[in-house]
């Protein structure tokens, strides 16, 4: 026994010592620091042409900036200049654009530029920023922004693409300098959407010293205008930014005050005051020297990150809804209201749906019986019980591809005409019509779905709808390059996706059904209208008005008898956030509100 | 021995050839490139990147290029999921972190298991013996998943609320040796957790295999005492199954850490593959999966020479 | 063969082992479970089907009063209410099926005037601020729940029992039953281990015996074989295989081929080691030496004399093998990269991890797919213990 | 003979084990003593009980599995070594009571040098200094006929032949200068020459050294050969005790007579005849015989045999037997 004594004792004195030894690094220095996640491993890449998901528009927003960006506090969303002195001049109806830049804009300090001293922006940056989406060498998944909307560049985007070279210093006949300062952008056509465009992270100005000292390297070593500078990042786990020093003076928000008349200069403003999103009001931004970004691929880390505060805030995964929330009165625990946190819904810009491909020899197609069969599919759809097992029953489900708070919208978020699901007793009756009584002879319906998170669960009960009428699926897990490459080579019958508007214009949602977008564009339907076709072509050059909302509808209308997808559910974020984190009012469809924040350090253990 | 090294090496190489072929072969079962470009690519586009990444190219010549590559060890390839961020890159952050992460693990279980196994071996068939193998079956029988998921609930989360301040990192990872204990410790434990039932009975097997010897006896009649003879006569003896368990260990501690790393939020080798095979980024499979089977080669080479040190009987030729 | 094997000394040692008659019962049980599932004792349209509210508990265990509450107004209130909704509210209502309750058999109106009233209560209970910190509202849960089952037909007979074994061990996120789920896994798990450890034993015994009988260049292939193989860790190769070949797209289908395919690849390796050095072990003994001399073909003294004398090693290592490919599989469908559309409990472990069920406390289903792959694997565990112990000629 | 107090006195000695099968006695009221100087032989078939015996006296057998019944004594210098504690077992075991195993190939550690391993001896045993230890250890290197001792001290067990193993076990049994010497079976393994060669080693030892030795072996050869008195044991009993000559001239017990006629004996006359044997087999410890347990063997057995056990009859001290009808 003596024998053993001394080697377990060591184990035990050596367990205990590491144990008690165990604390966590202190790494806040005094400053004040962000910790905030990322649900994805995160972005690939820190070049901004190359971004599309909203995780590379989070971590882009840190470094570069846009000429517009929306205004934070204010509700809807509404524009204002980022690196413009002021908003554009819009000329010629709506064709012209002036731009003025802001003079006291530079870039960050980096050894790109001479001596290490970061350049004024000038007029020539924002052009050669515009240019890089054009080049096919960058892998730009941004182009579509562009596309057919400037004079000259798609011509000058075809020239450069196959010369032997790229040439950025060729003129585009769109792209004006007037001088260092100021330019017109001319564009083809008065698209409306291109104000939105100037407010996309993919359009984010960036010196081209860096692009061409890092060349490749620039992915990782990104050097732009914004309120922060990466300072590492492990990919798929951590970045870490911190506080530009040289950063160009912005302000916070200023405090607009009532309105003479007493009432709120928008809707929501005496709630913002109260929670203190003014009380950095006016202030030199950013307000915190450092910003650790984690990347989590799983929720349960992340979440019990945040139950231990170390998170500012995070998003509640529907899996924990029932933990944080009192399903019942949609309330917060008052466990979690001592701890001071507060939850703030975000209701996305979000239209997930089934899609069908319309050049399908089963399933697609234009006739009756076609149209009957799809129509039947959807009656057969439960979008309740998908909403209540796996998102608690807080999405909304709507009818038509266009989310709520946009032009176009159905009231009460019905539209009677639609087949709305679970209705089997039409169901039936829709698939006897299409000639397939009780599925009889129906072929196998292919169905590609992603293969991560809970997709397969949702699969099964995607399953588990159509069987009640008779229609047999035939699940397809793939992971999402499948998937994709499925859906692009029109090899998917039927698939299941999301699309998350990138700008909050209906116009967004009614492009995907735009004939000429067919596969391998942005119209995986493969939805082909010649009027449906002529109406898209016709609000593109709308602005907001009663006239285009009604050609909105009736758009929308089309599609919802045409069934080329079924849906429609848009869902809810929920946040929840720490009492320390100040000034934090999430919001999704942009991303640059880091430098908004605030940490109160008092409240920091 | 030098003779030897270097013929067991040249014995080798088919087997490396081999396996760089069977990874290749395996990857371009199916094109990547389509789900890389993201929605709006046009087949132009995902044409000229097949060209750039090189799929375009005869197997043969793509075959020849990473033998060349990985045999000049070079890794200046670029990533494709990671632009600007080359494999060798990837390999310089991911491989140090992957060690401080299995290499105490290992060092850890193989100790604890060997005295428990000793221990066990040494009250061969009384009640804590018996209660030894009772628990390292239990161990065994369950879940690596579940005891991560476990592992990471109660260990972390639930203990650092119990003592009021964290004990463990939930998840993260952050370089530097005074953070150690509070990133790495628990995923060491669980991982020492895991291996412990396997490697427990099978260093009992051999201590009991080597009780039964009659050097033992001798040792015994010439007045040695227990502990001198199981750790200095039966340890020795021991040895080569010793080694050659952690030597077969060491590419399991790889895997393991796989969902370890994964959860925990550690950038190790295993997280990388991970993500480098859910993006389809080849050559960091290609080349991770080369640099395992290089690492497992030269891990079987240096068993056999560690015999030779440990078992006079042993001779490299 | 077998006949031999039960009559051999090692047998009877084996039969002594009362732990290990335990292990092969419950082997037994197991596979007979996993046969009946074949016949299809229990469909797969039986475990994705919904059988009541998510995440109820097992064992018919009472919930805190806000889960009750949650309980009764997904599981029956709602689908009516909805399907009264609808354009034929009469056959929508026939359409409701939880399990095998039903709704019952009233008038539309009736039926209305029901769900009108469970409504009412239903907003009394809404205003209540916390339905678990206040007591007095308990009364009024109560009925609201009496009114919620009143909706629902009295279940008899066999539906009765039905329902209450799919409610034995509570169910999922989705509502489908746990106790179903993983009873079907059994199934998954058994066709997975077996196929794998069967054909990797066979394999690996084949070239392992080929090798050690036939020396020279077979010896030399083979031994390069399990070098290479060996070479890359069994858990890359493993996701490599499975990732290869799972989402190629006419392989897409659900299908378990990827899984063995991989487990086989990476499996053979340990056998084909063990039974190559047996042989050369067996090759020096009189007996073949004998046949050789006898004159009888190389094949037939491999297969005939060597081959079933390496029978236990084959033993031993199927049964490690099969605790091997079951807690794989886990480990691959965690990745998702295994089991596709069958329940397995490596899809309950992931369901049950993605789902947070750890995190608020609801373990059943990843205890119930734990103990169940945790009572097999030891089964196993046990058994190969015992075998090693029966095959060991030191042992008493 | 002497009527100095024997240097090792067995009294009562019953040795059993634990099995699957239930706890069996290997030996069973086994007395016996040596004295200084003296060569003791115990002989019997494989399985009679010679080498629990030997390794009871040293108390090597395996403590979970074996036990010594309470009567027994084992009297040594003083000490009753049956319920000596380990640590005082530690210090009379390879300093005054040595041992010599059977094989010699397996005996000695492989993995340690023959130095290292005689080394390891008069660490436990002896204050000396490494270097002083080291010259002791060639001195007995030597002292057992190993040429090149410098050399052999720093090879391995693989890397000598069995019969140098075997001397080297002997050095290190004698390394110490211990007052007994228990042989088990010393020669069993080796060659017929290497035989003769390690046996006149350890008489020569022993008249150096006066030492003690209790020397176990099958071989009725090796015991004419070398000792002064003899134990004959069959399955866990003494059967018959004498000094040498008289036993071989004079064998009272049917066993004994028995061994004695399976010694073949050089010369023309036993050429035509079969050397005669021994029916049957030494009976299982699990299903010993009633009465005497060589009944079913014994040629001369009589219905009192199959009924009753013999005693060890109480002649004198130095012979004695376990038969009721002793032969003469």
């Amino acid at each position: 026994m003596i024998m053993f004594r001394l080697p377990t004792l060591g184990i035990c004195v050596s367990g205990l010592v590491l144990l008690l030894g165990c604390a966590p690094p202190s790494r806040d220095h005094g400053e004040k620091t962000l910790h905030l996640p990322i649900v994805s491993s995160g972005p690939n890449s820190l070049d901004p042409v190359m971004g599309s998901s909203q995780y590379d528009s989070k971590a882009c927003s840190y470094v570069y900036q846009t000429l517009l960006q929306y205004h934070y506090l204010r509700r809807p969303l509404e524009l204002k200049p980022l690196l413009l002195a002021a908003m554009p001049q819009v000329l010629g109806e709506g064709t012209i654009y002036r731009f003025r830049l802001r003079d006291d804009v530079y870039f960050h300090d980096d050894p790109c530029f001479p001596e290490g001293r970061g350049r004024r922006l000038v007029t020539e940056d924002v052009f050669y920023s515009f240019k890089r989406m054009a080049d096919d060498r960058n892998q730009p998944k941004g182009w579509w922004l562009l596309k057919d909307t400037v004079v000259g560049l798609d011509a000058y985007r075809e020239q450069q693409n196959n010369a032997e070279t790229f040439d950025y210093d060729a003129p585009v006949e769109g792209f004006r300098r007037i001088n260092d300062q100021e330019f017109e952008i001319h564009l083809k056509q008065p698209l409306y959407r291109f104000m939105y465009t100037l407010a996309m992270f993919q359009t984010s100005v960036v010196p081209r010293e860096a692009v061409e000292f890092y060349q490749k390297k620039f992915a990782r070593h990104p050097v732009g205008t914004g309120p922060f500078l990466l300072q590492d990042w492990e990919s798929g786990s951590r970045m870490t930014f911190v506080r530009n020093p040289q950063y160009w003076p912005e302000y916070y928000p200023a405090d607009p005050g009532l309105r003479e008349d007493g009432t709120e200069p928008y809707p929501g403003y005496l709630e913002d005051r109260r929670l203190g999103f003014y009380q950095d009001a006016d202030r030199r931004l950013p307000l915190v020297d450092r910003v650790e970004l984690g990347m989590y691929v799983n929720y349960q880390p992340m979440w019990l990150k945040f139950r231990n505060r170390e998170l500012d805030y995070t998003t509640v995964p529907a899996e924990n809804y029932a933990e944080a929330y009192i399903k019942r009165t949609r309330k917060l625990r008052q466990d979690y209201v001592q701890q001071g946190i507060r939850s703030v819904p975000v209701p996305l810009l979000d239209l997930m749906y089934y899609g069908f491909n319309l050049e399908d020899p089963d399933f697609g197609g234009y006739d009756q019986q076609r149209k009957c069969l799809r129509q039947a599919i959807s009656c057969a759809i439960d979008w309740e019980e998908r909403n209540e097992v796996f998102y608690n029953g807080l999405n909304l489900i709507y009818d038509g591809p266009i989310p709520p708070s946009l032009d176009g919208h159905p009231e009460g978020h019905v539209l009677p005409a639609a087949y709305r699901g679970p209705d089997l007793g039409r169901a039936r009756r829709l698939l006897a019509r299409a000639g397939y009584p009780a599925g009889k002879g129906l072929p196998k319906l292919v169905y590609y779905t992603g293969r991560g998170g809970r997709h397969p669960e949702m699969a099964e009960m995607t399953k588990r709808h159509v069987a009640r009428i008779g229609v047999q699926l035939d699940v397809r897990l793939v992971d999402f390059s499948t998937l994709m490459d499925a859906v692009r080579n029109k090899r998917a019958p039927f698939f299941g996706f999301a699309w998350g508007s990138d700008y909050p214009d209906a116009e967004n949602n009614l492009q995907l059904f735009y004939g000429p977008y067919k596969s391998p564009g942005s119209n995986n339907f493969n939805y082909d209208r010649a009027e449906y076709n002529r109406l898209y072509e016709r609000i593109r050059v709308m602005s907001p008005s009663p006239q285009r909302t009604e050609l909105y509808e009736r758009m929308r209308d089309m599609v919802v008898e045409d069934v080329p997808f079924i849906g429609s559910m848009g869902r809810t974020r929920n946040y929840l956030i720490h009492d320390r984190l100040q000034n934090c009012k999430p919001v999704e469809i942009f991303h640059n509100w880091t430098k908004y924040l605030n940490v109160d350090k008092r409240q920091d253990d | 021995m030098w003779a030897f090294v270097i013929r067991r090496l040249i014995y080798n190489i088919p087997v490396f050839l081999a396996i760089v072929l069977m990874v290749m072969s395996l990857l371009r079962v199916r094109d990547p490139v389509p789900g890389m470009m993201g929605k709006q690519a046009t087949a132009a586009a995902i044409e000229s990147k097949r060209h750039e990444l090189g799929l375009d190219r005869p197997f043969v010549e793509q075959y020849c290029t990473l033998v060349q590559q990985m045999v000049t060890l070079d890794f200046s390839q670029e990533m494709w999921t990671q632009p600007g961020m080359t494999v060798g890159e990837q390999l310089r952050k991911s491989v140090p972190i992957s060690l401080l992460l299995t290499l105490p693990a290992l060092v850890l279980t193989s100790v604890i298991s060997l005295v428990i196994g000793m221990l066990s071996a040494f009250y061969r068939g009384q009640w804590l013996d018996k209660l030894l193998v009772f628990l390292a079956v239990l161990g065994m029988s369950v879940s690596f998943l579940v005891y991560i998921i476990f592992g990471q609930y109660f260990g972390s989360y639930q203990l650092g609320r119990l003592l009021g301040r964290p004990v463990f990192s939930i998840h993260g990872y952050e370089p530097g040796w005074q953070n150690w204990c509070y990133y790495m410790l628990l995923p060491v434990l669980i991982s020492v957790l895991v291996s412990m039932g396997y490697n427990t009975r099978f260093y009992r097997a051999v201590m009991v295999e080597e009780t039964g010897r009659d050097y033992i006896t001798t040792a015994k009649s010439k007045g040695a005492s227990s502990s001198k003879i199981m750790f200095v006569h039966m340890l020795r003896n021991a040895m080569i199954p010793i080694i050659t368990r952690i030597m077969i260990t060491l590419p399991l501690l790889v895997t393991g850490s796989i969902l370890l790393e994964r959860f925990f939020g550690i950038p190790g080798m295993g997280d990388a593959l991970l993500s480098a095979i859910s993006n389809n980024d080849f050559p960091v499979i290609e080349v991770f999966s080369s640099i395992f089977a290089g690492l497992f080669i030269c891990s079987i080479l240096l068993t056999d020479v560690l015999y030779a040190v440990f078992d006079p009987r042993v001779r490299l030729q | 063969m077998f006949g031999r094997i039960l009559k051999s000394r090692e047998a009877k040692k084996l039969l002594r082992d009362k732990l290990a008659i335990l292990a092969m019962l419950v082997i037994a049980g197991y596979l007979m479970v996993a046969l009946a599932l074949m016949c299809h004792a229990l469909s797969l349209a039986d475990c994705s089907q919904v059988v009541g509210p998510s995440n109820v508990p097992g064992l018919f265990l009472q919930e805190a009063p806000e889960r009750r509450y949650e309980i009764a107004r997904t599981s029956m209130l709602g689908r009516v209410r909805r399907a009264l909704q609808r354009s034929d509210p009469a056959a929508a209502l026939a359409e409701i099926q939880l399990g095998r309750v039903r709704v019952t058999d009233k008038s539309l109106a009736e039926l209305q005037a029901m769900v009108a009233s469970a409504a009412a209560l239903q907003e009394q209970l809404q205003a209540v601020e916390s339905l678990d910190d206040d007591p007095d509202a308990l009364p009024l849960l109560e009925s609201f729940e009496r009114q919620v089952a009143a909706l629902a037909a009295p279940l008899v007979g066999r539906d009765w029992w039905w329902q209450h074994a799919a409610l034995l061990l509570g169910t999922d996120a989705q509502g489908r039953s746990i106790c179903f789920r993983a009873v079907y896994s059994i199934k998954v798990a058994v066709q997975i281990g077996v196929v794998t450890a069967l054909v990797s034993v066979l394999l690996g015994a084949v070239l392992g015996s080929m090798a050690g009988y036939f020396g020279g260049w077979i010896d030399h292939l083979v031994v390069w074989l399990v070098t290479t193989f060996s070479s890359i860790p069994n858990l890359v190769l493993l996701v490599i295989i499975a990732y290869a070949f799972t989402a190629s797209d006419s392989d897409a289908k659900d299908t378990l081929l990827p899984v063995y395919l991989a487990f086989c690849a990476t499996f053979w390796i340990g056998t084909c080691r063990v039974v190559r050095g047996e042989t050369m072990k067996l090759k020096q003994l009189e007996y073949v030496q004998a046949a050789q001399t006898a004159g009888f073909g190389s094949l037939r003294i491999l297969f005939r004399h060597v081959l079933p004398n390496t029978s236990h090693l084959m033993l031993i290592n199927f049964s490690l093998l099969l605790i091997g490919a079951i807690k794989s599989e886990v480990i691959l469908s965690f990745l998702g990269l295994g089991v596709k559309s069958q329940p397995s409990w490596g899809i309950m472990i992931r369901d049950a991890g993605n789902n947070g069920d750890v995190m608020t406390g609801f373990f059943w289903q990843i205890g119930t797919a734990t103990a169940l792959m945790f009572v097999l694997v030891l089964a196993f565990n046990i058994l190969s213990d015992a075998l090693q112990d029966a095959f060991d000629p030191k042992h008493l | 003979m002497n009527s100095s107090p024997p240097l090792l006195d067995v009294q009562n000695l019953s040795v059993g084990f634990h099995t699957d099968r239930g706890d069996v006695t290997a030996i069973e009221d086994v007395s016996f003593q040596v004295r200084g100087g003296e060569i003791l032989g115990i002989v019997g078939e494989s399985g009679c009980g010679k080498s629990v015996t030997s390794r009871s006296i040293m108390r090597l057998l395996p403590e979970r599995n074996s036990f010594i019944g309470p009567e027994s004594k084992i009297l040594f210098g003083g000490t009753n070594l049956a319920q000596a504690a380990e640590r005082t077992m530690r210090t009379i075991r390879g300093n005054r009571i040595a041992m010599i195993f059977q094989e010699p190939m397996t005996a000695l550690n492989p993995v340690f040098t023959i130095g290292w391993q005689l080394d390891e001896a008069l660490k436990y045993h002896t204050t000396l200094k490494k270097q002083a230890r080291r010259q002791h250890a060639m001195e007995m290197l030597r002292t057992v006929e190993i040429p090149h001792p410098e050399q052999r001290y720093r090879e391995y067990p693989h890397q000598l032949s069995g019969g140098m193993r075997q001397r080297v076990v002997i050095a290190l049994a004698l390394c110490c200068g211990p007052e007994l010497l228990i042989a088990d079976e010393p020669t069993t393994a080796l060659d017929v020459t290497i035989q003769a060669q390690i046996l006149r080693l350890m008489d020569d030892l022993r008249k150096k050294h006066e030492t003690a030795v209790v020397l176990i072996t099958h071989d009725l050869g090796v015991i004419a050969q070398v000792c002064d008195r003899v134990i004959v044991m069959y399955a866990g009993q003494i059967v018959e005790t004498a000094d040498v000559q008289t036993l071989f001239a004079n064998p009272q017990h049917p066993y004994t007579k028995a061994l004695l006629e399976s010694i073949p004996q050089p010369g023309p006359a036993h050429h035509q005849t079969r050397l005669p044997t021994i029916e049957g087999l030494v009976p299982s410890l699990f299903e010993l015989p009633s009465g005497c347990r060589f009944h079913d063997r014994c040629s001369y057995r009589d219905p009192q045999c199959v009924a009753q056990q013999p005693q060890l009859s109480e002649e004198t001290n130095l012979r004695k037997v376990r038969c009721f009808f002793p032969l003469s």
